[in-house]
């Protein structure tokens, strides 16, 4: 057979649109549910935990900085997974998906740099500077605002899809900088407490409202990302059966 | 006029043109900055006004070669120059709509963008309104350049290459003017009105030799 | 000491807050207006054609 | 009463001649078909008329003939639309919004878009953007352009370059009916287009210059 | 011996299907006409041969075609040339420069740019630049592309757009040259074209996305 | 592939590529910069190799947008992506040629500038050293964003913007290097591989992802 055979994929059965309506739908109200309980649970107990002998009051900016620096990194890492669906197994709810959480990293990037700024003011005595985490997370809110112009940019949302899929693989380069840049130059950043090889060192008392409401925060992520490609999908049912009408009597 | 102004506005905002990129455009090249001089708030403060009006001049010049190309293969330059409108007066509302989709964005973020620099508010007043002032006259003799390399398919670069020296004036008064409202020894005033002239000067100039070289050209 | 750094908590929630809050508002008003625009568009061609 | 006149007019590109002196008058209601091998020069004829290329002598006049705002119209462009190779139109934006700016930009607007485009058989694809479009469905959208602004004298390059035969005859009814509302057609083609009874100028590309009036001369003559 | 297998091949935009499944074996000298009104979809069938556009389901595959370096062909592309709707030549350099960088592109050279423009009725042409030339001058010019390196299948997007009629008639030899040294030829065209006896295909628009495969389905299928 | 180098290179050479602008707009930034540092010799010179690179930076964004448009436009992209030369290979030599068209110039002029700049001789070299090294670098990553855009009507801005975020580790490394070949204490070895580096992974990435992109976006 030859190279032009296109692959009628068992995942385009799995992945079919119609299907994935149906069991989205069900699932959506159950994560809402579970990111409400969460956060309520993790940032209630943020709240009531001990203050810190250094940090005082500010030490509760931890357990939503830390949740929104993690999931700007992982909503890139979601969509590059969906890209390579999308390049690999031509999936296509995985442009759908790139497109939806393209908005959704962008607003949590920009609050992990508002809440680290908000919580650097007081700590390090200015509310920015160009240290290699800050800016590469920087640069990864540049490289989230770029990413949603280039899905506007094009006409067709397919072929906005194959070239954002392009774009977030080729821009995953910038998630092991971010992780790694308080250990490869020496920053003002201090490095990771919880997500290292030997255990995390945090306090207790401070990991269990952070795991929660990184939990929760996930579940809000998951949740909202279902409602957008819930509503892509039918944006693009929408512009096709536009497009046959006006066709259909040209 | 006015419906060509919308068009090419439109155009311009729809997709890859739109002022958000613009600004994000912007914003990266600030950024870029410190990564190379290094993170000094003082120095960044200083070269900061030269910054900003070096990102402003290439992303105009980014946005400029294509003022007549895009017209010219589709076919529309032909009506267009030929239309009821007089050429000159045609191209001056491209370019009136190049400015505002990509310029006015820029105007209108860099105080905002100053502030990423550590400029004073006296720099950040100044930096916009040199900006306002100044960016007018690159579009328009950015035209002149365009309207050559969009009739020759040769010695575009050489037009380019003769047209950004006449743009490095304003992009030099800019900047002096804005050291200028900030500095004391440093006069605002005087290069603030020469810039002013030059795009007066180049709002006149531009379109007419615009037109000009499109109208040579057109075959 | 706790009061005087009350106010850079209540920012950072605060913004939290805000900018969750507006994403969340787009996307359902987004659903909304998707969903309608479809289901009068299907009505349209229902009309149209039986399918 | 619109008359367009040629006298004496010699089309060319550079200095080198493309057509022997052309004396013509073409009054309205009349078509004129030109013909002749590639390279020969219709293209440069429909361009000079237009407005888009000098003569090289001889000139071009018309009258009777108004500008939107009421003026005689002077050179024939004002009073005329130019269909040339290329459609005008771009591929990003929808095909309504185009024509739309056509009628706005041009002045003078006739049928709506919709309107136009029904009549070349594109119902229905206001909405679409341009690129979409298959190659017959670009010229066609690009001739409805013709339709929503109103002048009297359509300069026709090719004008059913890539249609097919239903189409060629559809456009080619629509010519037919705007010489009886006393336009003028002046198409270049090298398919068989029934315009009704027309004229015709059969161009051939031109071997010797030195048949050339003497003023003309290519740079190939100086001694 | 040369053969080009369609097999239950549908070619469409998008995931919107333009074609019924084709079955369709063409050997060594045979021709095939692809005919329709525009929109139908010969310019997506063409591309997707081509390999520039993945076909909805089914393939297409070559057999006994070589690659200028020996090995069998895969890809029907890798024996083929496509023409489209537009000539790929740039305006600014002359088309003697253009035709030998093809000719040192795609490789096995066959005849010199100058005997490819002869071929096509360009005699000393090759010094001029590619924007000089007329609209049909051009056409031909990118057929002559076609000459100068050797691939055995053609697939021709309406090769005579622009083209008059002795033009016509001698890119049709041409074609009925090619078929007779052992090429395929694909053209899809609005005018008849003499390629000698030739099997056809008619593609029309499709109406109801309900006959396809169903697995392909478009978006406007979901519930 | 040479063919197309040759092609390519004689285009940007002659008529529609945009090589020599990136020249001039090399010598407006660095021309613009002393206004705001003043004339202070010393900190000039510090920041010297950083002008350097930021202007070559972002004059090669201005040549990149177009790597692909023409190609595209008059449908020879098609031939070049189905021709027998691997798309990958074939845009390397478009990359080739556009650097040799428009970056090696700025190598070649960078030490005449750096002396306006008031660098001290070791410095000069390595400052061209380490931009002979990483030039191609941006390039070759820029070729990802033309390629994404390029079937966009005006790539322009969109393009830098995508380029920017992902060319900025080149900067940094470029910088370091230089700074090291001056300063005792920094070392220039290591960021010095790091660019080679980075130059040889963008040279396998890029071309790449570009073939992907416009292999995927052919319609
Ligand atoms: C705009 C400024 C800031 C940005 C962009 C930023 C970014 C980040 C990122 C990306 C992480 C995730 C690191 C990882 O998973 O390895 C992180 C974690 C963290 N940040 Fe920030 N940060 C900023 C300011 C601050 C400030 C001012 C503080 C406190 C003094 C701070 C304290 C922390 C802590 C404690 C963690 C958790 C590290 C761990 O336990 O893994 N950050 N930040
Ligand atoms: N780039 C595109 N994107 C999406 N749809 C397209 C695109 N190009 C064409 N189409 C659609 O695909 C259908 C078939 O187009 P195609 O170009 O194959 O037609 P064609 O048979 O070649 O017509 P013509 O005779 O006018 O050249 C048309 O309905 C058209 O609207
Ligand atoms: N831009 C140009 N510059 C210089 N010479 C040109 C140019 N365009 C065309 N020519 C030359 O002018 C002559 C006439 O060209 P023209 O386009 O008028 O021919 P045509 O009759 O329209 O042919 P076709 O049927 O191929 O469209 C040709 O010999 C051509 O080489
Ligand atoms: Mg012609
Ligand atoms: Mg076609």
């Amino acid at each position: 057979m030859s190279d032009l055979a296109a692959r009628p994929s068992r995942f385009a059965l799995l992945a079919n649109p119609t299907r994935f309506l149906e069991l989205s739908g069900r699932v959506q109200p159950w994560l809402y549910a579970a990111a409400l309980a969460l956060l309520a649970a993790g940032l209630g107990l943020g709240l009531a935990a001990p203050e810190d002998y250094q940090q005082g009051t500010t030490v509760r900016i931890l357990f939503v900085h830390v949740p929104f620096a993690w999931l700007s990194m992982m909503i890139w890492t979601v969509m590059s997974v969906s890209a390579l669906g999308l390049l690999v197994w031509r999936h296509p709810i995985a442009e759908v998906s790139i497109r939806a959480a393209a908005p959704i990293g962008a607003v949590f990037t920009f609050l992990c740099l508002f809440t680290g700024s908000v919580w650097g003011r007081p700590m390090w005595g200015t509310w920015w500077v160009w240290d290699a985490r800050l800016t590469s997370v920087f640069v990864l809110f540049l490289m989230y605002l770029g990413l949603i112009a280039l899905t506007r940019a094009f006409e067709e949302p397919q072929r906005a899809g194959r070239m954002a899929s392009v774009f977030v693989l080729v821009g995953f380069v910038i998630i092991p900088i971010i992780k790694f840049s308080v250990d490869w130059w020496n920053t003002l950043h201090q490095p990771a407490s919880v997500l290292r090889m030997d255990g995390p060192t945090l306090d207790p008392a401070y990991l269990w409202p952070l795991a929660l409401s990184a939990l929760g925060f996930s579940f809000l992520f998951f949740a909202l990302h279902l409602t957008a490609m819930r509503t892509e999908i039918r944006r693009r049912r929408l512009l096709s059966l536009q497009r046959r009408q006006a066709l259909g009597s040209a | 006029m006015l419906a060509l102004f919308r068009r090419d506005l439109a155009l311009q905002l729809s997709g890859s043109g739109s002022g958000l990129v613009g600004v994000v455009f912007f914003l990266a090249v600030v950024a870029t900055i410190p990564f190379g001089v290094g993170p000094d708030l003082a120095l960044l403060s200083r070269i900061g006004p030269a910054i900003l009006w070096i990102g402003a001049l290439l992303s105009t010049l980014l946005t400029l070669d294509r003022l007549f190309q895009a017209d010219r293969d589709d076919g529309g330059l032909d009506l267009i120059l030929t239309g009821p409108v007089a050429p000159p007066l045609a191209i001056l509302s491209k370019c009136a709509a190049l400015w505002t989709a990509s310029c006015l964005p820029l105007v209108l973020a860099s105080p905002l963008l100053g502030l990423f620099l550590a400029l004073e508010p006296a720099a950040l007043a100044a930096t916009a309104l040199t900006l306002l002032a100044g960016t007018p006259a690159i579009v328009l003799i950015g035209a002149v350049g365009a309207g050559v390399a969009a009739s020759l398919p040769r010695g575009g670069v050489l037009v380019s290459v003769l047209v950004l020296p006449l743009a490095v004036p304003v992009l030099i008064f800019g900047v002096a003017a804005t050291y200028g409202a900030v500095n004391d020894p440093a006069p605002f005033r005087s290069p603030f009105l020469i810039l002013c002239a030059l795009t007066l000067l180049y709002g006149v100039l531009g379109p007419l030799a615009a037109a000009a070289a499109l109208k040579l050209s057109t075959d | 000491m706790s009061g005087s750094y009350f106010a850079f908590v209540a920012a950072a929630y605060g913004m939290a807050a805000f900018a969750l809050g507006a994403l969340s508002l787009w996307i359902f008003l987004d659903a909304r207006a998707v969903k309608r625009r479809l289901a009068a568009l299907e009505a349209a061609i229902g009309r149209g054609r039986a399918r | 009463m619109l008359d367009l006149t040629l006298s004496g007019l010699v089309v060319g590109r550079g200095r080198r001649a493309l057509s022997r002196p052309l004396d013509l008058t073409l009054s309205a209601g009349e078509a004129l078909v030109v013909t002749g091998p590639n390279g020969a020069g219709k293209s440069t004829l429909l361009r000079t008329l237009a407005g888009l290329l000098p003569p090289l002598t001889g000139g071009v006049s018309v009258a009777g003939a108004r500008v939107p705002d009421g003026e005689p119209a002077r050179r024939p462009i004002e009073a005329a639309h130019y269909l040339g190779h290329r459609n005008a139109m771009k591929p990003g934006r929808t095909v309504g919004a185009e024509l739309a700016f056509w009628a706005d930009f041009l002045g003078r607007p006739a049928l709506s878009p919709e309107e136009a485009l029904a009549a070349v058989g594109l119902d229905g694809a206001a909405e679409l953007a341009v690129g979409a479009l298959s190659a017959g469905q670009q010229r066609r959208a690009a001739f409805a352009r013709l339709l929503v602004c109103a002048r009297p004298l359509w300069l026709l390059d090719e004008p059913t370059t890539a249609l097919d035969g239903a189409s060629q005859a559809r456009i080619a009814g629509l010519c037919r009916a705007h010489r009886e509302r006393g336009g003028i057609v002046i198409a270049a083609t090298h398919q068989p287009l029934d315009l009704g009874p027309a004229r015709s100028l059969h161009l051939e590309p031109i071997a010797a210059p030195e048949s050339l009036p003497a003023e003309i001369g290519g740079w190939d003559e100086i001694g």
